[in-house]
C-alpha cells in the first residue's frame, strides 16, 4: 500500500446532469501514486461518465479535479492525454480504417525531418504489442482484426499515453485468462513505476487479484472506499447492490434433451468456419468455448446467416431451410444477441423502446405495426424483468450506460419469443446483480423448451448454464462435453490438450 | 479527299441551340464533310479540351461557337501554328483577329436595338411600362441584348423599364418571373414584356393568360430567336414581334472555308447574319410549319 | 393520437416560425403578399404562388426524405424529372390520352428508382455516386426522347395536372399535399418509418435483427424516383412543353436543402417528412422575397446565400442548445439550482 | 510493400493504363506526346480542386464550394488587375488569402456550429457565385505582361504537345498533396476524422483545427485551381466552371477513394482526373456522339469505372471479410 504518499489525482464533487437522470451527484475519488484502484458500481451506477468527466470527454456540472496538487480541468481528451492520463473507454474506441500501427501513435507518430516515419512505428508497434502476447501485423488495419485484439491494442495505446494516470474501463470484457494474465502484468509494471491505475470491471474475482482499493458507486453517489486486503466479496457486493446477493447455486434440473430442433450437416464457411455437424435440441443449452479468436463469433453468424454459409444444410425440425441471411433465420424463430454490440447491436438514436420491439416488429413485417398499447407492455415488462436502469423508455438507447444496452438486447430477442436462442458473449459488461440474474434466466428459458446457444469467455458461467460445450480452436470443433464431464477445468484442458497435440 | 472538321458545340441548353447543331450536321453532310462533334456541356474548359483534341488529331479544320468571348487567345493560336483554320459561329471572340479566319455571327446589341425600336413605333409615344425577363445572368446574350434593348429605347421618354429580372433563357423561368411581375406590379400597369428569348416569351405568356389578361393586346410581347413556338403564338397575336436569330451559321462559314480552300479566297473576318424582325404582318403560321422540323 | 399530434407539432415548431419569418420578409417588400383573390376561376395572390411553385420541389423533398433517413441522398431526381416530363409529352404527341401518358412517366420515375435502389442496396455503391450516373446520364436519356427540343402538347388533360385548377386551388398545390399526406400516414401508420430510421442509423444492427433493409432500401428509390416523375409531369404540364434541358435542373440541390432546413440530419435516422415539405415552402418563400424585391438579378445568389445561410445557423444543433440552456436558465430562477442544472441536455460528445 | 489497402489505387492505375492503350490502338494519334501534354494542361485546375477535395472526402466531408471559388477566384483577379495596378503576385496572394479564408470559415461553421458539410459548402457555393456576379457579370479579360510571362513558360516536347506551366503547378500540388496526406500528422488526422469523428475526438485529435484546416486547404486549393483557370484562359468570368465540383467528386472517387470517408489515395485522385480526361478525349476523338449521347456515355462511363473498380475489389477481399462490412451507404 501507498498510504502517506501525496494524491497523484484527486477529483471532489464532481456532478453530471442529464436530462432526467442525475448520473454523478458530488462524487470524490482520490488516486495515489502506485496503486491500482478499482471503481465499482451497477449498470448504470456512473462508472463510466465519471471517467469521461475527468478525462474531458464531458463537460463537467461541478466539482474540481487535482492532479498532483494542482488545478486542472481538461475540456478535451487531448487535454488530459497531454496531462499524462491515458484512458480507454469502455467501448472500444479506435479507428478501423487506420492500421494498427497508426491506432497506436495517433496524435505522437515518430518523425523523421517533420515526416511521419512509417518504418519507426511499424517496428515500436511490434515491440509494444509483444508484451501483451500479440504477433499481428501492424501495417493492416485494425478493422481486420476481431473486438479482442482492439481492444488489446486500445489498452496498449492507452498505457503509452500514460504518463501519470491510466483508466480502464472494462477493459476486460471481451478478452480471455491469457490475456487478462498479461495485461494484469503490464499492470503491475506500471504500478512499480508508481503510476495510478484506475480499473472498472464487473469481474470481482479480478477486482481482488489486481487492486488496492475499490470505489463503489450506486446512484451516482459514491457509496464507500475499502481498503481490498481488508474486505471480502460480498462486503463489496452488498456495497454495490445495497443488498445482499442470494445465493443461486441451485440444484439444477437435468437437462432433459428434448426433441432435435436445430441439425447442422457440414455446415461451414471457407475461409471462416471449417464445416461442422451440430445438432440441438429443444430444451438445451449448448455452450461455445475456446480461446480468443477460435471462432466462437464467426460460429454464431454463420447459423444465425449474418455470414451466409456456402456449405453444407440446415434442417429445422427434420425441414431442411436456408439460412442465408438473419431475416429467414428469424422467421425460423432464431434470435442472435451479437457480441459486438456497438456496431451490430444497438440502433443508437432510436429510443430503448423501438430498440426492444426491432427484431419482433421485423418478423411482423412492415405493414402489421405492433399497436402501442403492445410495446409499451412489453417494453415495461422486459425493463423490469431484466432490470434495465433508464430515465425513460424514449430515450435514445446509446445513451444507456453499456451494460443496460446488454440487457436491452437481451430483451429484445427474448421479446420475439424465440425458439432457438443465440448468444455471443451475453454478459459481457454486466454487474454481478444482472449476471447472476442473466444466468437464472437462461435456465428458465431452458426449461421452458428453448435451445441456446451461448458462447462466452467466462468459463465458470458457461459451466453454470450448459447441458453441453463444445470447444473450439483455429474454427475447427476439437472437442464436446457432455453432462458431468462439464468443469471449467476440464474446458481449459480440453483446449490446450489440442494445443499440445499440435505442438506435438 | 473528304474534308473532316471538328465541331466544338457549346451544349444543348436551348432548342435554338438544338437546331443550330442540326443544321450545322446537313450543312457538313451536304458537302460531303466529315464532322466531328463536340458537346462541351455549356463549359468552356471542356470547348478548349476539345479544340486541342482537335489539333492532336489533326483536323482540316475547325468550327467553333465559344460559350464566352474571352479566353481563347492560346488555344487558337496553337491551332494557328497547326495550320487548322477556325471558323467562328455565332458569336465573336476577344482575340487578335489573325487568330481565326472569320466570325459568321448575329450582332446581338443590334438584336435588342430591333427589338427597342419595333416597340418605340409600336407605342408611338404612348406610354408604356415595359417588364424585362433577362437571360442567364452574366452571359454574353443577356448582357448584350440588354444593352441594345435599352439603346433602342433611350431617345424614347415614354419608354420606360419598370422590372427587370432573370428568366435563365427557360420557359418555366420565364413564366414564373412573369407571374410574380404581374403581382407586383398589377397586370393593367404592364404594358409591354421585352424577353431576351422566345422561350422566356413562350412562358410569360401562359402567365399572362393565367392571370386573366390577354397577351398580344393587354401586354405587347417582343422577344428574340424566332423559334417555331413564338410563330404560333403570333399566328394567335399573343405575341407581337420576334426577331430572327438564325440557325444556320455554319453554311455560310463552310461556304466561306470552301472557297478559301479551292483558290485562297480570304474570307472578311465579321459575317453578319441578318437580324430580321417579324411581326403580326408575316404569315406567321407558314413560318411555324416551315421551321418546326428544324431541330429546334 | 393527441399525443401524437403534438409531438409532430413541437418537432416542426422551428420550420414553422422560420417559415413565418420569411413570409413575413415578403410582405415587408411587398405589403400585397397575403392579398388572395379569386380571379378567372382560381385562387389568385403571392401567397398562392408560393405554394404552387414550390410543388416540384415539395414533391421531390418527400421523397428525398426517406432517402436521406437511410443516410443516402439522391442526385439523379432533377434529372429524373426530365426524364419522365419528356415520356409523358412524347406519349400525347404520338396520340395516347393523358393517362398513359401520366402511366408511362410515373412508369419511367420508378424504373429510375429502381436502378438507383439496385445499385445501392446490391450493388453497394455508394448513393451520392450511384446517383450521379443517372444524374449525368439521366438528361442525356431525356434529349434523346425530346431531340433536344422543347417538346410541346395541347393535351388538356395534361395541361390541366400543371397549370389547371380543382376548384379553384392550382392542382400542384393539391397533388403535393395529398402525395405528401398520403406518404406520411403510410410510413407513420406502418412500421415502415421506424424500420427505415432504424437502417438509416445502423444498417448492421437492422440486418441482424431481421430487418429486409435491401427491399427497404430499393423502395425508398422507388419512392423518390415516383415523387420525381410526379414533378416532371407537374413541371411539363405547367409550360405545356417537356424542356429536357432545364427541367429539373438543379432541382435535387433544392429538395436536399429543404430536407436539410427540415432539420433531417443527412447522416440518417429520424425524419419528419412534414417538416421537409415546410423547408420546401421556405426555400420558395425565399425565392419569392428575391423576386418581388426587384433588386438586379445579379443579387439572386448573394441574397438566397445570406438568407439561408441564416436559417441554417439558426436551426443548427449548437445553436439550438445554446437557445436552450438560456431558456432553460430563465426559467429556473426560481427553482432550485439542482433541478435548474438538471434541465441541461448534455452536449453530446461522447460515442 | 503492397497492401490490401493500396488495392483501390492498383485498380485505378491499371484501369487508366488499359484505358489508354486500348485508346490507342482505336487512334493511334491518341498516343502522341500532344495528347499527354494537353491531358495535364487542360485538367490542371480541376486536378488542383481535386487534390484538396480528396483531403475533404477522405475526412468524411465534401466541398460543394470549390467549382464557385474558383470562378470568384477568376472575376477578382481580372476585376483587380483591370481596376488597379496591383502586381499579379500580390494579387495571387491576396485572393488566395481570401479563399483560404472563406474555406476556413466554412471549416468553422461545420464544427462549430456542428452542421453537415453538403450544406454548409453548398451555401458557400451560392455565396461565392453570387459574389462573382456581383463584382462583374460580364467576362473581364485579363491583359497584363506577366500573365504573358506565365503562359510563356512552357516546354515544347516532340510531336508537339506543350507542357505548361499549369500542369507542373498541378503535379506539385499531387506531391506536396502526397506528403501532406500520407506523411505528417495533419494528413493522419484527416484520415482519423474520416474513420469516425468522435472516436478521433476521444483519441485527442484536435476536430476544430483539423476540421478548419481541411476546408482551409480545398478552399486554398480552389483559390489556386481559380489562378490557374485564369492562366488558361487570360480571363474572369462568373459564369466559368459550373459543376466543376462534381467533376472533382467523380475524379476522387474513380481514385479510389471512398466518400464514407476514412480511406483513399491522393495519388488515386490524380488518376482518376487521367481517366476523367482520357474518357473526354476519346469522345471528341471519337466525334460522333450528339449532345445527349455525350451525357449518356459520359454517365454509362462512370458507371463501368465504378462498377469495375467495386469489382475488383470485392473478387479480392471477399474471401478474407465477408459480408460483413456492410458497406455504408
Ligand atoms: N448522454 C446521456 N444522456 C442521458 N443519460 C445518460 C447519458 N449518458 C449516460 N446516461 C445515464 O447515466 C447513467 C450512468 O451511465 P454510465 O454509462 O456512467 O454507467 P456505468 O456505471 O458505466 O454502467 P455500466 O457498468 O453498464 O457500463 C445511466 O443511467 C445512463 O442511462
Ligand atoms: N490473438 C490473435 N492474433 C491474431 N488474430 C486474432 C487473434 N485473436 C483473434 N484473431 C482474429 O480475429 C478473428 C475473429 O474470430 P472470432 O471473433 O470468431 O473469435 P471468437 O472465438 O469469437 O473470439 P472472441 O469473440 O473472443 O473475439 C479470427 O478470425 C482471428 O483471425
Ligand atoms: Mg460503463
Ligand atoms: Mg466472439
Amino acid at each position: 500500500m501507498t498510504e502517506g504518499t501525496r494524491p497523484v489525482l484527486s477529483c471532489t464533487g464532481i456532478s453530471k446532469f442529464f436530462p432526467g437522470a442525475i448520473a454523478l451527484d458530488e462524487v470524490d475519488l482520490t488516486l495515489y501514486s502506485g496503486e491500482v484502484h478499482a471503481l465499482l458500481g451497477e449498470n448504470g451506477a456512473g462508472k463510466s461518465t465519471l471517467i469521461k468527466c475527468i478525462t474531458g470527454a464531458y463537460r463537467r456540472d461541478a466539482g474540481t479535479i487535482h492532479l498532483q496538487g494542482q488545478a486542472v480541468s481538461p475540456t478535451s481528451t487531448k487535454e488530459s492525454q497531454a496531462l499524462g492520463i491515458g484512458t480507454v473507454y469502455q467501448e472500444v474506441n479506435l479507428l478501423p480504417n487506420l492500421t494498427v500501427a497508426e491506432n497506436l501513435f495517433l496524435g505522437r507518430q515518430p518523425t523523421r525531418f517533420g515526416l511521419v516515419s512509417y518504418s519507426r512505428m511499424q517496428t515500436e508497434t511490434a515491440r509494444i504489442l509483444k508484451d501483451y502476447g500479440l504477433a499481428i501485423n501492424p501495417a493492416e488495419p485494425l478493422s481486420s482484426y476481431s473486438v479482442a485484439v482492439q481492444q488489446v491494442v486500445a489498452i496498449a495505446r492507452a498505457v503509452e499515453l500514460s504518463g501519470k494516470v491510466l483508466i480502464l474501463d472494462e477493459p476486460t470484457a471481451s478478452l480471455d485468462r491469457e490475456e487478462v494474465e498479461l495485461l494484469f502484468s503490464v499492470i503491475n509494471k506500471l504500478k512499480a513505476r508508481g503510476l495510478a491505475i484506475v480499473f472498472i470491471t464487473h469481474f470481482l474475482d479480478q477486482v481482488f487479484e489486481i487492486s488496492d482499493r475499490a470505489t463503489v458507486l450506486r446512484n451516482g453517489r459514491v457509496v464507500g472506499t475499502r481498503e481490498l486486503a481488508q474486505a471480502s466479496q460480498t462486503d463489496i457486493i452488498h456495497l454495490m447492490l445495497g443488498r445482499q446477493l442470494e445465493s443461486r447455486i441451485q440444484e439444477r434440473a437435468p437437462a432433459k434433451s428434448g426433441k432435435p430442433l436445430l441439425e447442422l450437416n457440414n455446415f461451414g464457411r471457407k475461409g471462416t468456419v471449417d464445416p461442422f455437424n451440430l445438432t440441438i435440441h429443444e430444451g438445451e443449452v449448448v455452450g461455445l468455448a475456446g480461446l480468443l479468436g477460435s471462432g466462437r463469433t464467426e460460429t454464431a453468424n454463420l447459423i444465425f446467416g449474418v455470414v451466409p454459409a456456402d456449405q453444407g444444410e440446415a434442417k429445422l425440425r427434420g425441414k431442411t431451410i436456408s439460412l442465408a441471411n438473419p431475416r429467414q433465420a428469424v422467421g425460423h424463430r432464431f434470435g442472435l444477441c451479437p457480441e459486438d454490440r456497438k456496431t451490430e447491436g444497438i440502433v443508437g438514436d432510436l429510443s430503448v423502446r423501438e430498440n426492444i420491439i426491432l427484431a419482433l416488429q421485423a418478423r411482423q413485417g412492415w405493414f402489421r405495426p405492433l399497436a402501442r398499447a403492445k410495446v409499451n407492455e412489453l417494453a415495461e415488462a422486459y425493463v423490469k424483468t431484466l432490470d434495465i436502469r433508464l430515465a425513460s423508455l424514449d430515450m435514445p438507447i446509446r445513451f444507456l450506460s453499456g451494460g443496460n444496452q446488454q440487457k436491452a438486447l437481451l430483451a429484445r430477442w427474448l421479446a420475439t419469443n424465440p425458439d432457438f436462442l443465440i448468444l455471443d458473449e451475453p454478459t459481457r459488461g454486466i454487474d454481478v446483480g444482472a449476471h447472476a440474474e442473466i444466468i437464472a434466466l437462461i435456465e428458465r428459458l431452458r426449461e421452458k423448451g428453448m435451445a441456446l446457444l451461448v458462447a462466452s469467455s467466462e468459463l465458470e458461467e458457461l459451466v453454470a448454464y450448459s447441458t453441453r460445450v463444445i470447444v473450439l480452436k483455429d474454427r475447427r470443433q476439437v472437442d464436446e462435453l457432455t453432462g458431468g464431464q462439464i468443469s471449467t477445468g476440464n474446458i481449459v484442458k480440453a483446449i490446450a490438450a489440442e494445443t499440445n497435440r499440435e505442438v506435438a | 479527299a473528304d474534308l473532316t472538321i471538328g465541331f466544338s458545340q457549346i451544349g444543348s441548353e436551348s432548342g435554338w441551340r438544338a437546331a443550330e447543331t442540326t443544321v450545322t450536321k446537313q450543312e457538313a453532310e451536304k458537302r460531303g464533310i466529315d464532322l466531328k462533334f463536340a458537346d462541351a456541356q455549356q463549359k468552356q474548359e471542356n470547348q478548349i479540351k476539345a479544340l486541342r483534341s482537335f489539333i492532336a488529331q489533326g483536323v482540316d479544320a475547325i468550327l467553333l461557337a465559344p460559350v464566352v468571348a474571352t479566353g481563347w487567345d492560346e488555344v487558337l493560336e496553337e491551332a494557328k501554328e497547326a495550320e487548322i483554320p477556325v471558323m467562328l459561329l455565332d458569336r465573336t471572340v476577344d482575340a487578335p483577329e489573325d487568330l481565326y479566319m472569320t466570325a459568321v455571327t448575329s450582332d446581338l446589341v443590334h438584336e435588342g436595338k430591333v427589338a427597342g425600336d419595333w416597340l418605340q413605333d409600336e407605342m408611338a409615344g404612348a406610354d408604356c411600362s415595359i417588364v424585362e425577363l433577362q437571360g442567364t445572368t452574366g452571359s454574353s446574350p443577356a448582357i448584350d441584348r440588354k444593352k441594345g434593348f435599352e439603346e433602342g429605347i433611350s431617345d424614347a421618354s415614354n419608354l420606360k423599364i419598370i422590372r427587370s429580372q432573370t428568366g435563365d433563357f427557360t420557359r418555366s423561368q420565364g413564366k414564373v418571373v412573369m407571374e410574380s411581375f404581374l403581382k407586383a406590379e398589377g397586370g393593367a400597369n404592364i404594358c409591354a414584356l421585352y424577353a431576351h428569348n422566345d422561350d422566356m416569351a413562350v412562358g410569360a405568356i401562359q402567365a399572362i393568360k393565367e392571370a386573366g389578361l390577354k397577351p398580344g393586346e393587354d401586354i405587347k410581347i417582343v422577344s428574340i430567336d424566332s423559334v417555331p413556338d413564338i410563330h404560333l403564338a403570333m399566328a394567335s397575336g399573343e405575341a407581337n414581334a420576334t426577331i430572327e436569330l438564325t440557325p444556320n451559321m455554319a453554311g455560310p462559314a463552310l461556304d466561306a472555308l470552301e472557297a478559301y480552300l479551292a483558290d485562297g479566297t480570304v474570307p472578311p473576318k465579321w459575317i453578319q447574319t441578318e437580324s430580321k424582325l417579324y411581326t403580326l404582318k408575316d404569315d406567321n403560321q407558314a413560318i411555324y410549319e416551315l421551321k418546326k422540323d428544324l431541330g429546334y | 393520437m393527441v399525443h401524437g399530434f403534438q409531438a409532430t407539432l413541437r418537432r416542426i415548431a422551428p420550420q414553422l416560425i422560420i417559415l413565418a419569418v420569411v413570409l413575413l420578409l415578403n410582405f415587408l417588400v411587398f405589403p400585397d403578399f397575403f392579398k388572395i383573390e379569386f380571379q378567372n376561376d382560381r385562387l389568385f395572390g403571392n401567397l398562392v404562388d408560393v405554394f404552387n411553385r414550390g410543388a416540384p420541389t415539395a414533391l421531390l423533398c418527400i421523397g428525398m426524405t426517406l432517402v436521406i433517413a437511410t443516410k443516402g441522398i439522391d442526385l439523379s431526381v432533377g434529372a429524373v424529372m426530365a426524364i419522365a416530363g419528356a415520356t409523358a409529352a412524347d406519349l400525347v404527341v404520338s396520340g395516347y390520352g393523358w393517362g398513359t401518358a401520366l402511366i408511362g412517366a410515373i412508369s419511367v420515375g420508378l424504373m429510375c428508382g429502381l436502378w438507383n435502389g439496385v445499385l445501392v442496396a446490391f450493388l453497394r455503391i455508394q448513393p451520392i455516386v450511384a446517383t450521379l450516373v443517372l444524374m449525368v446520364a439521366g438528361r442525356g436519356i431525356a434529349q434523346l426522347i425530346t431531340e433536344g427540343t422543347i417538346l410541346t402538347f395541347l393535351n388538356e388533360g395534361l395541361i390541366h395536372l400543371g397549370a389547371g385548377t380543382v376548384l379553384g386551388i392550382p392542382t400542384p398545390i393539391l397533388i403535393w399535399i395529398g402525395l405528401g399526406a398520403i406518404v406520411t400516414l403510410g410510413v407513420r401508420r406502418t412500421a415502415l418509418g421506424m424500420l427505415v430510421e432504424a437502417i438509416g442509423i445502423n444498417e448492421a444492427s437492422s440486418r441482424v435483427a431481421g430487418i429486409n433493409s435491401r427491399v427497404l432500401l430499393v423502395s425508398v428509390y422507388l419512392v423518390s424516383g415516383f415523387c420525381a416523375a410526379i414533378a416532371g409531369v407537374i413541371v411539363a404540364a405547367d409550360i405545356k412543353g417537356a424542356d429536357a434541358n432545364n427541367a429539373g435542373l438543379w432541382l435535387e440541390l433544392d429538395a436536399i436543402l429543404a430536407v436539410v432546413i427540415g432539420g433531417n440530419s443527412l447522416l440518417g435516422g429520424r425524419f419528419s417528412i412534414t417538416a421537409s415539405l415546410i423547408g420546401a415552402l421556405i426555400i420558395q418563400s425565399v425565392n419569392s422575397v428575391i423576386l418581388l424585391s426587384g433588386l438586379p438579378p445579379e443579387f439572386n445568389l448573394v441574397i438566397k446565400a445570406l438568407i439561408i445561410i441564416a436559417i441554417l445557423v439558426i436551426q443548427s444543433p449548437t445553436v439550438k442548445h445554446a437557445l436552450y440552456i438560456l431558456r432553460a436558465s430563465a426559467e429556473s430562477e426560481a427553482l432550485e439550482p439542482a433541478r435548474a442544472a438538471q434541465l441541461t441536455p448534455p452536449k453530446e460528445t461522447a460515442q | 510493400m503492397i497492401r490490401s489497402t493500396h488495392l483501390p489505387l492498383l485498380v485505378t492505375v491499371l484501369t487508366f493504363l488499359v484505358a489508354f492503350a486500348l485508346c490507342g490502338s482505336q487512334y493511334p494519334s491518341m498516343l502522341t506526346t500532344r495528347v499527354v501534354a494537353n491531358l495535364l494542361t487542360d485538367n490542371a485546375f480541376l486536378g488542383i480542386v481535386a487534390v484538396g477535395m480528396t483531403f475533404v472526402i477522405i475526412s468524411g466531408g465534401i466541398d460543394l464550394s470549390v467549382g464557385s471559388v474558383i470562378a470568384f477566384t477568376g472575376v477578382f483577379l481580372a476585376v483587380v488587375l483591370r481596376d488597379t495596378s496591383l502586381h499579379p503576385l500580390a494579387a495571387f496572394a491576396l485572393v488566395l488569402s481570401l479563399t483560404v479564408a472563406f474555406g476556413a470559415a466554412m471549416g468553422a461553421i461545420i464544427h462549430y456550429l456542428d452542421m453537415p458539410a453538403f450544406i454548409v459548402t453548398l451555401a458557400g457555393m451560392f455565396l461565392a457565385r453570387g459574389l462573382a456576379y456581383v463584382l462583374s457579370t460580364d467576362s473581364v479579360p485579363i491583359t497584363h505582361e506577366f500573365y504573358d510571362f506565365l503562359q510563356s513558360l512552357y516546354w515544347k516536347a516532340p510531336g508537339g504537345g506543350r507542357f505548361r506551366l499549369t500542369g507542373v503547378i498541378m503535379l506539385l500540388t499531387f506531391l506536396i498533396g502526397m506528403i501532406m496526406a500520407h506523411r505528417t500528422r495533419f494528413g493522419q488526422n484527416v484520415y482519423a476524422l474520416g474513420g469516425g469523428a468522435q472516436t478521433a475526438k476521444l483519441m485527442g485529435v484536435p476536430l476544430a483545427q483539423t476540421t478548419i484546416r481541411i476546408y482551409a486547404l480545398s478552399g486554398g486549393l480552389a483559390g489556386l485551381a481559380g489562378i490557374v483557370f485564369s492562366l488558361y484562359t487570360s480571363a474572369g468570368y462568373s459564369l466559368a466552371t459550373v459543376g466543376v465540383e462534381l467533376d472533382a467528386i467523380a475524379a476522387v472517387v474513380i481514385g479510389g477513394t471512398l466518400l464514407t470517408g476514412g480511406t483513399g489515395f491522393v495519388a488515386g485522385t490524380f488518376f482518376g482526373i487521367l481517366i476523367m480526361g482520357l474518357i473526354q478525349t476519346y469522345i471528341v476523338f471519337d466525334g460522333t456522339l450528339s449532345s445527349w449521347w455525350t451525357k449518356i456515355v459520359i454517365g454509362g462511363l462512370l458507371f463501368a469505372f465504378i462498377l469495375l473498380q467495386k469489382g475488383l475489389t470485392w473478387a479480392t477481399t471477399a474471401r478474407r471479410k465477408p459480408l460483413t462490412d456492410f458497406a455504408a451507404p
